[in-house]
């Protein structure tokens, strides 16, 4: 169009009065393409209710989704057509891998990020003013694991990631944990490939450990798998997985043999109590249960209308300020205040257990 | 000292014995040609002189140096230079750059030079170029020279496998066939042709069916049957062994006045009527090919 | 270390499976038919349709049903085969073999995503399962329902080689791969004989998709992409186009991750066996039961 | 009644325009030999007769069946085969598979064995190598190899294309001499030859084409002794 | 000796044969990116035209192996993560400037091309197709599992070459187009000839003096140093490199963009390129069903044009 090139002006675009909008950036092809539905969905619920509710600011909010395929270079082209269409904040990541690079991005854009699922380290340790994570960071979940494998008196853990940046994080980070003196030892550090059926070979290997313990920490597509084959393969003592794979589809794909596997978890609707509303309306809006990041991408949502209401304007510093600022916002995860990383104080992990195909709460680990 | 000697040359595959202790020389500028029934081993032991294959035992000499077991490039490197039974023309490329090929070896030309078009670049390519040119108009093709090899008659395509052999100025040239498939006019030609080719000082080896071109044009043949040596000689000589007329010649008397016509006219130009070849556009051929790729 | 073999051998029966639909259509057309895998994905899809269908089974016939759904699979797989080198394959004959490349990539990209806007981006989870309880032989852990699916997969692969080897179907088959110009002459239908070529190996894929959906229990679109590239790597190894080849080339894959596994740690698994390939190649380099070609000059 | 009639054929590759007119007929049982220079449109006759190429006008009669689009396995199958130029046997292939190959639509395992032996008993050396890869045979073998294919199919109308190219002359003779036989047990010939003094010898009749199209046509006899054909294919007298 | 054909074609039609020669379209094609940023420069429209603009590098690098020299590499992307990481490391460990790290880029990767060449080479083209394969995999693998790549997570944090999209979309530009010329040029020189004749024909190639596998590395180096430059435009691009990047799929993209356009073009590559990058993109609003349109693209858009976009021609002009 005109006025977008070289010599045009700086046109601005959402600086008047139009809606607010949101940016997402989540993986709608690839091999995470099964996620990209749910994170969507929750965002369109939380956008609408706030609508219904007259907006934020006296304007109304809108949500701009692009795709990142869990692939850097489209996250990066996803990112820019975001920043070019005027997205004010950015409600999206899931794959750590796609959401690094963005960084950067939105940085110079000026566009604080909300990041609702991504949450690896690296998004962290760069310490940028303007990204904020929302789901509790790998060395959260790890202590979280740490704490109930502990307090399950497991003598020997297998730990078990999909060679990707956000599962081994979760498990390197355990297994430093277990490497401290006394307690739980770990009895191996195994590593499958994301996308296969069959992880005999691995669980052959996990097995020759005799391990009483065994801590997934990737999603639930092949976890549904793993689990299985422990079982099928003889294996008897306790499992655990992480964050990415609850899903009622984890234990389904497991059957029988997902009964009463545990797991490391932010809090959900289905372990909140006075959730059941939010679930309900969800699955009579998309005609399906809500799934992985589903409330957080929604909590995303509606911590950005709070910010921008908070900060009564939509200009990045003062978002990035009043995000600083927000303390005790009710959210799925409890109450939210930052801390100096932009992560939240506490991760909020409890412990879940699938009972009858259903994840339910085990141990809040208070 | 010859040019080329083979000792005692032995290649087997598996229990088959191609050739089975052959041995034979060729002198500088001297024009020889092996005959001998289909199967004898002819082909077989072009392809271990110029190091397609690997003998089994025996020692090839090139001017006195061994060159048995060499890579055929290398062996192309000290001046020998081949045509294929079977055309090997690189067929999707223009008949020009085919001819370039043989001129690959002396073209002083590196990487840098191509990347920043040096003079150098310019004068070799120029060179290479020209050179080309001068060897499609000694083999004298008719045809399209800036369109697809493949896209020329079958005795055109002979024709540029030749001048493609001597772009690479050999001192010793192998010729697998080069009058198969061509009539008798045309064998005419191809007659004259290697004539030229021995002024030039180039020693030329021969494997031809046609008996009227080789009786002709040898100063010397060597017969092979079941890979072993039977005859070697003059070829009034050769033509009159018992042994040779036994194995692949035959009695047929009617033959052989067919094959004694004297064609001494040396002009490549008595046959007129032969095509302008292909002309249009080089790489038009959609209709068939497919089947690329070996393997 | 029977374990390792044996589940190496399993995996490997899997790979060889899926892999003698590649070879056989490699061999014919020299076309990487990227698609392949995802036949094996649509296979995995119409067994779970059909079992969807059908309705509840009783684990007592769960086998004799598992059966039939693989028969029907088979054929709706062998003809969506046939009907994707109609469409895609068959116009390119005449270009060069790798325009097929892009044919085949856009093939596999439309059947992943229109199996996506079909059936969803979430996988699905089998409604029939072969469950499994073990038993010890010679140290391995065995299950009924692992024997039987390679009963099949091997009763399957020797069919095939007979009918390569032993029948003029085969003969032409190989002709065609030579020279299909040249075969016609022959008076080969070649269109004909591809099709067959293409019907055979997609419903060998469809069958092993039924198989893994059955046994694996879990499905998604995207899950041709991986065991395409395997049934790939199978296939050279053993030798493109040798069907005996091809079904050691999988097992060899197999066992080459399972012990790779064991001895370096899943991470380095696929740089133990693509390295020892590359070894085994730059030593025999025509694959494992590949015709040494000797190009006569 | 002619078994093969041709008229006005019409070839173009790209915009190469090949064969402009092109007409000639076979008899039943006749022996018809095709000469011309190279490049005059012998191989696109023949291509086009068998339906290697699509030709862009005119007809082409077998059998009083029009084939003109018909598809080269139909053509094969109503007995109609064609040796091709530079032999295409099937490399990998051995010598006994190629010659089964020739036989693909005989159905009668028998039958194909039995022809499959006649060849190796017309072609002894065919025999000595039954296991050998068609592609590692020598370039005259290869020759006996696609001739010898060819029969096995059982053909009605027999098209050869320069069949004595890379033969030794002793061979030359003894194919020349199997097409005569061939010949005498019913097979219609059309050949394409270079070798003209030889094609000529068994020939019944013969055309003499140029940039395309026939410009002599004539008993075998009278072409012999016409003066063009002399000069131009036969070596002046 | 003159060429009848080329004298009876049609003064028209050459007259379109000149404007679209290499030299002219190179020219408008180059003009044209030069301008683009004029027309549209939102930081979307120079990321997607900057990655093109890699993408055509990439495609030019692997059309000397696959379209000059024939040999068919499934892993070309090895080359691309090689300097991609070569840079990212040299920048964010020892702190360089990227274009310092350029000269090592440069030796790093023709050691990686004389690597993976130098035992697979004599390979027939299957079996090289699926080893390159496995070479790709084994450096992704790899810069996986260590740790100076930064495992899973890989390296984030490099600097870019320049400070505002717009001057690294310039630059980018430039360097791109000088290679594309570059490959080009070695196309038609003695070296790319003999990339030529080894496609058409080993054995004849070899009878001609060619030593066809050094041949063959030469091929495979200076498409391991065209994918390593651009790996280095790439870290500077993203600014954070991983393991996902370097995948099999990306092999194959680039892949398809050369056989796209047509094998062995330089003009033909940089369209396929071009098109094979931009198209995902425009298909973006699409969403989920953005591959499914972009596979049905591809098999109409290869029916239609089945020797790719912009074929090679074999006709040379007679000059
Ligand atoms: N690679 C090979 N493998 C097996 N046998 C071979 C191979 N190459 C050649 N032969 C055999 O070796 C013998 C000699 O073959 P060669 O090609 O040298 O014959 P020739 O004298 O050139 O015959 P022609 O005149 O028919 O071309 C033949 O019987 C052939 O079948
Ligand atoms: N595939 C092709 N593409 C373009 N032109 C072709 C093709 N095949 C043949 N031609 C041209 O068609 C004309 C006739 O060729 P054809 O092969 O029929 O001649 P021929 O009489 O068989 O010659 P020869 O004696 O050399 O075999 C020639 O000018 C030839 O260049
Ligand atoms: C569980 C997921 C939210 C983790 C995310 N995919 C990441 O890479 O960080
Ligand atoms: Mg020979
Ligand atoms: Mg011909």
């Amino acid at each position: 169009g005109c006025g977008q090139g070289l010599l045009g002006g700086d046109s601005q675009a959402g600086d008047g009065k139009g809606p607010i909008v949101l940016g997402m950036l989540i993986p709608q092809s690839g091999s995470e393409a099964a996620i990209g539905p749910y994170m969507k969905n929750a965002a369109d619920l939380a956008v609408e209710e706030i609508n219904g509710k007259g907006g934020v600011l006296g304007r109304k909010l809108e949500l701009k989704v692009a795709d990142d395929a869990c692939d850097a270079q489209t996250a990066v082209a996803g990112a820019n057509k975001l920043v070019t269409e005027g997205v004010q904040v950015s409600v999206g990541g899931y794959c750590s891998g796609a959401t690094l690079p963005t960084l950067p991005i939105f940085g110079k854009a000026n566009i604080p990020m909300i990041i609702p699922a991504a949450n690896s380290q690296e998004l962290v340790d760069q310490h940028l003013k303007h990204v904020f994570l929302i789901n509790g960071t790998g060395s959260q979940q790890a202590t979280a694991a740490m704490a109930w494998i502990t307090k399950r008196g497991a003598k020997s853990v297998a730990l078990v990631h999909d060679n990707t940046s956000y599962s081994k994080d979760i498990a390197v980070r355990t297994q430093k944990l277990l490497d401290e003196p006394g307690g739980p030892e770990a009895a191996i550090l195994e590593a499958v490939t994301p996308k296969e059926s069959d992880y005999s070979a691995n669980i052959n290997n996990i097995l020759a450990k005799k391990p009483d313990f065994v801590y997934w920490t990737g999603y639930f597509q092949e976890g549904g798998l793993i689990i299985r084959q422990l079982r099928q393969s003889g294996y008897k003592g306790a499992i655990m997985v992480g964050d990415g794979s609850v899903s009622e589809k984890l234990a389904s794909i497991a059957g029988d043999a997902g009964e009463g596997v545990f797991a490391t978890m932010t809090q959900t609707p289905d372990t909140l109590q006075g959730a059941e509303g939010w679930v309900a309306s969800y699955t009579k809006k998309f005609g399906s249960a809500p799934g992985p990041y589903t409330n957080q991408a929604y909590d995303g949502v509606r911590l950005a209308a709070e910010a921008i209401k908070n900060a009564g304007a939509t200009d990045g510093a003062k978002v990035i300020a009043a995000l600083e600022g927000i303390d005790g916002f009710q959210m799925f995860s409890g109450p939210l205040k930052f801390t100096p990383d932009h992560t939240l104080s506490a991760g909020g992990f409890q412990i879940l257990v699938v009972k009858s195909g259903k994840f339910a709460l085990q141990d809040a680990l208070k | 000292m010859s040019l080329l000697s083979v000792e005692d040359l032995r290649l087997s595959f598996g229990g088959l014995l191609a050739i089975d202790g052959l041995s034979f020389t060729v002198g500088e500028a001297e024009i020889v040609s092996v005959i001998g029934p289909n199967g004898a081993g002819k082909t077989s032991a072009f392809n271990c002189v110029t190091g397609f294959y690997r003998p089994t035992a025996g020692r090839i000499l090139l001017s006195g140096r061994e060159i048995t077991g060499m890579r055929p490039s290398g062996i192309a490197g000290l001046g020998v230079s081949r045509t294929f039974q079977n055309l090997r023309l690189f067929g999707e490329m223009s008949v020009l750059d085919n001819v370039r090929a043989g001129a690959h070896l002396w073209l002083r030309q590196n990487f840098v030079d191509a990347l920043l078009h040096t003079p150098r670049y310019r004068r070799t390519e120029r060179e290479c170029t020209e050179q080309a040119h001068h060897w499609l108009d000694f083999v004298g093709l008719r045809g399209d020279r800036f369109g697809e090899a493949r896209a020329l008659p079958y005795g055109e395509q002979r024709r540029v496998e030749i001048a493609r052999a001597l772009a690479r100025r050999p001192a010793l040239l192998l010729l697998d066939e080069p009058a198969a498939g061509l009539n008798h006019g045309e064998k005419a030609e191809m007659l004259a042709l290697i004539r030229r080719i021995r002024e030039l000082g180039i020693a030329t080896v021969l494997i031809e069916h046609d008996m009227g071109l080789v009786m002709e044009v040898s100063e010397r043949v060597v017969v092979l049957n079941f890979g072993r040596e039977i005859a070697d000689g003059r070829p009034e000589d050769v033509r009159r062994d018992p042994a040779v007329i036994e194995a692949y010649l035959g009695r047929d008397d009617e033959d052989d006045e067919d094959d004694t016509d004297d064609t001494d006219d040396t002009d490549d130009t008595d046959d007129t009527d032969g095509k302008g070849g292909a002309d249009g556009k080089g790489g038009a051929d959609d209709g068939d090919g497919g089947g690329d790729g070996d393997a | 270390m029977s374990q390792l073999i044996w589940n190496g051998l399993f995996v490997g029966s899997f790979y060889a499976l899926v892999a003698l639909g590649y070879s056989m259509v490699y061999g014919i057309m020299k076309l990487l038919n990227f698609a392949h895998g995802d036949i094996y994905m649509l296979g995995a899809f119409t067994g779970f349709a059909i079992l969807g269908a059908v309705g509840g089974i009783s684990p007592g016939m769960a086998l004799p049903a598992l059966l039939g759904v693989l028969v029907v699979t088979m054929g709706v797989t062998g003809l969506s085969g046939v009907l994707l080198e109609r469409v895609a394959y068959r116009p390119l004959r005449n270009a060069p073999r790798l325009s097929l490349l892009i044919t085949a990539v856009g093939a596999s990209f439309t059947l992943e995503y229109g199996m996506r806007a079909a059936a969803g981006a979430d996988p699905q989870v089998y409604p029939l399962r072969l469950g499994g309880t073990s038993a010890e032989i010679l140290g391995a852990r065995i299950t009924l329902q692992q024997i039987a699916l390679i009963i099949v997969a091997v009763a399957l692969m020797v069919g095939l080689n007979l009918l390569v080897t032993r029948t003029r179907e085969g003969r032409a088959m190989r002709a065609i791969a030579l020279d299909p110009r040249t075969s016609a002459l022959m008076g080969i239908n070649v269109n004909a004989v591809i099709s067959r070529t293409f019907f055979l190996g997609s419903a060998l894929a469809g069958a092993a998709g039924v198989m893994a959906g059955a046994y694996y229990g879990k499905i998604d679109f995207l899950m041709g992409f991986l065991i395409g590239l395997k049934a790939f790597t199978s296939a050279v190894i053993g030798g493109i186009g040798n069907i005996p080849g091809t079904m050691l080339g999988g097992l060899l894959l197999g066992l080459l991750e399972s012990f790779g596994t064991f001895w370096l740690g899943g991470e380095w698994r696929d740089v133990f066996a693509f390295g020892v390939l590359i070894l085994f190649l730059s030593v025999r380099p025509t694959g494992l039961l590949g015709e040494r070609v000797t190009e006569r000059v | 009644m002619a078994t093969l009639e041709v008229e006005a054929l019409d070839v173009h590759y790209g915009g190469v325009h090949a064969l402009r007119g092109m007409s000639l007929t076979v008899g039943e049982g006749e022996i018809v030999a095709l000469l011309g220079n190279n490049g005059a449109g012998k191989t696109t006759t023949l291509s086009a007769v068998s339906g290697l190429v699509r030709p862009t006008a005119g007809k082409i009669v077998f059998d009083g069946a029009d084939v003109t689009r018909a598809r080269p396995e139909a053509i094969v199958r109503a007995g109609l085969v064609h040796v091709p130029e530079g032999r295409r046997v099937f490399s990998t292939l051995t010598v006994h598979e190629n010659l089964q190959i020739g036989g693909y639509l005989v159905r009668d395992q028998a039958e194909i064995r039995k022809r499959v032996d006649r060849v190796y008993s017309l072609l002894p050396r065919l025999a000595e190598r039954r296991t050998q890869q068609g592609g590692t045979l020598s370039g005259g073998e290869q020759q006996m190899l696609a001739i010898g294919r060819a029969l096995v199919s059982g053909p009605r109308l027999l098209l050869l294309d320069e069949p004595s190219m890379g033969l030794a002359p002793l061979v030359v003779a003894s194919v020349m001499e199997l097409v005569r036989e061939v010949n005498a047990e019913g097979v219609s010939v059309l050949l394409v030859e270079q070798n003209a003094k030889a094609a000529l010898k068994i020939a019944h009749r013969g055309y003499v084409i140029e940039s395309g199209a026939c410009v002599l046509g004539g008993s075998a006899r009278d072409l012999r002794g016409d003066s063009r054909v002399v000069e131009a294919y036969l070596g002046g007298l | 000796m003159t060429a009848p054909g080329a004298t009876r074609a049609p003064a028209l039609g050459r007259a379109a044969s000149r404007l679209l020669d290499s030299r002219w379209a190179g020219l408008a094609g180059l003009v044209l990116a030069l301008l683009a940023p004029f027309v549209i420069a939102t930081p979307y429209a120079l990321s997607v035209m900057t990655s093109a603009a890699i993408f055509v590098m990439l495609a030019s690098g692997l059309n000397m192996v696959v379209g000059f020299c024939g040999l068919l590499d499934l892993g070309y992307v090895a080359f691309f993560a090689v300097g991609a990481y070569t840079s990212g490391v040299l920048s964010t460990r020892l702190g360089l400037p990227l274009l310092a790290t350029v000269p090592v880029v440069i030796v790093v990767t023709v050691i990686a091309g004389v690597v993976i060449g130098a035992p697979t080479l004599r390979l027939r083209s299957d079996y090289l197709a699926i080893v390159t394969l496995g070479f790709g995999e084994i450096i992704r693998i790899t810069a996986n599992n260590l740790d100076v790549t930064g495992g899973p997570s890989g390296i984030y944090g490099i600097p870019s070459l320049a400070t505002s999209p717009v001057v690294f979309y310039y630059l980018t530009v430039v360097i791109v187009s000088v290679a594309v010329i570059g490959a080009s040029r070695l196309g038609r020189s003695r070296l790319g000839r003999a990339w030529r004749f080894v496609r058409e024909d080993e054995d004849a190639a070899e009878a001609m003096g060619v030593h066809t596998y050094k041949i063959k590395l030469a091929a495979y180096i200076a498409g391991a140093v065209w994918g390593g430059l651009a790996g280095v435009l790439f870290a500077g691009q993203l600014s954070a490199i991983s393991p996902g990047s370097f995948t099999f799929l990306q092999s194959a993209l680039v892949l398809m963009a050369v056989v796209l356009g047509g094998m062995g073009s330089t003009p033909g590559v940089v369209v396929g390129a071009i098109v094979i990058s931009l198209l995902p993109e425009v298909l973006r609003d699409f969403a989920g069903y953005r591959f499914f349109a972009f596979g049905v693209l591809l098999i109409i858009v290869m029916l239609v044009r089945p020797q790719g976009l912009w074929p090679h021609r074999s006709r040379e002009a007679s000059s």
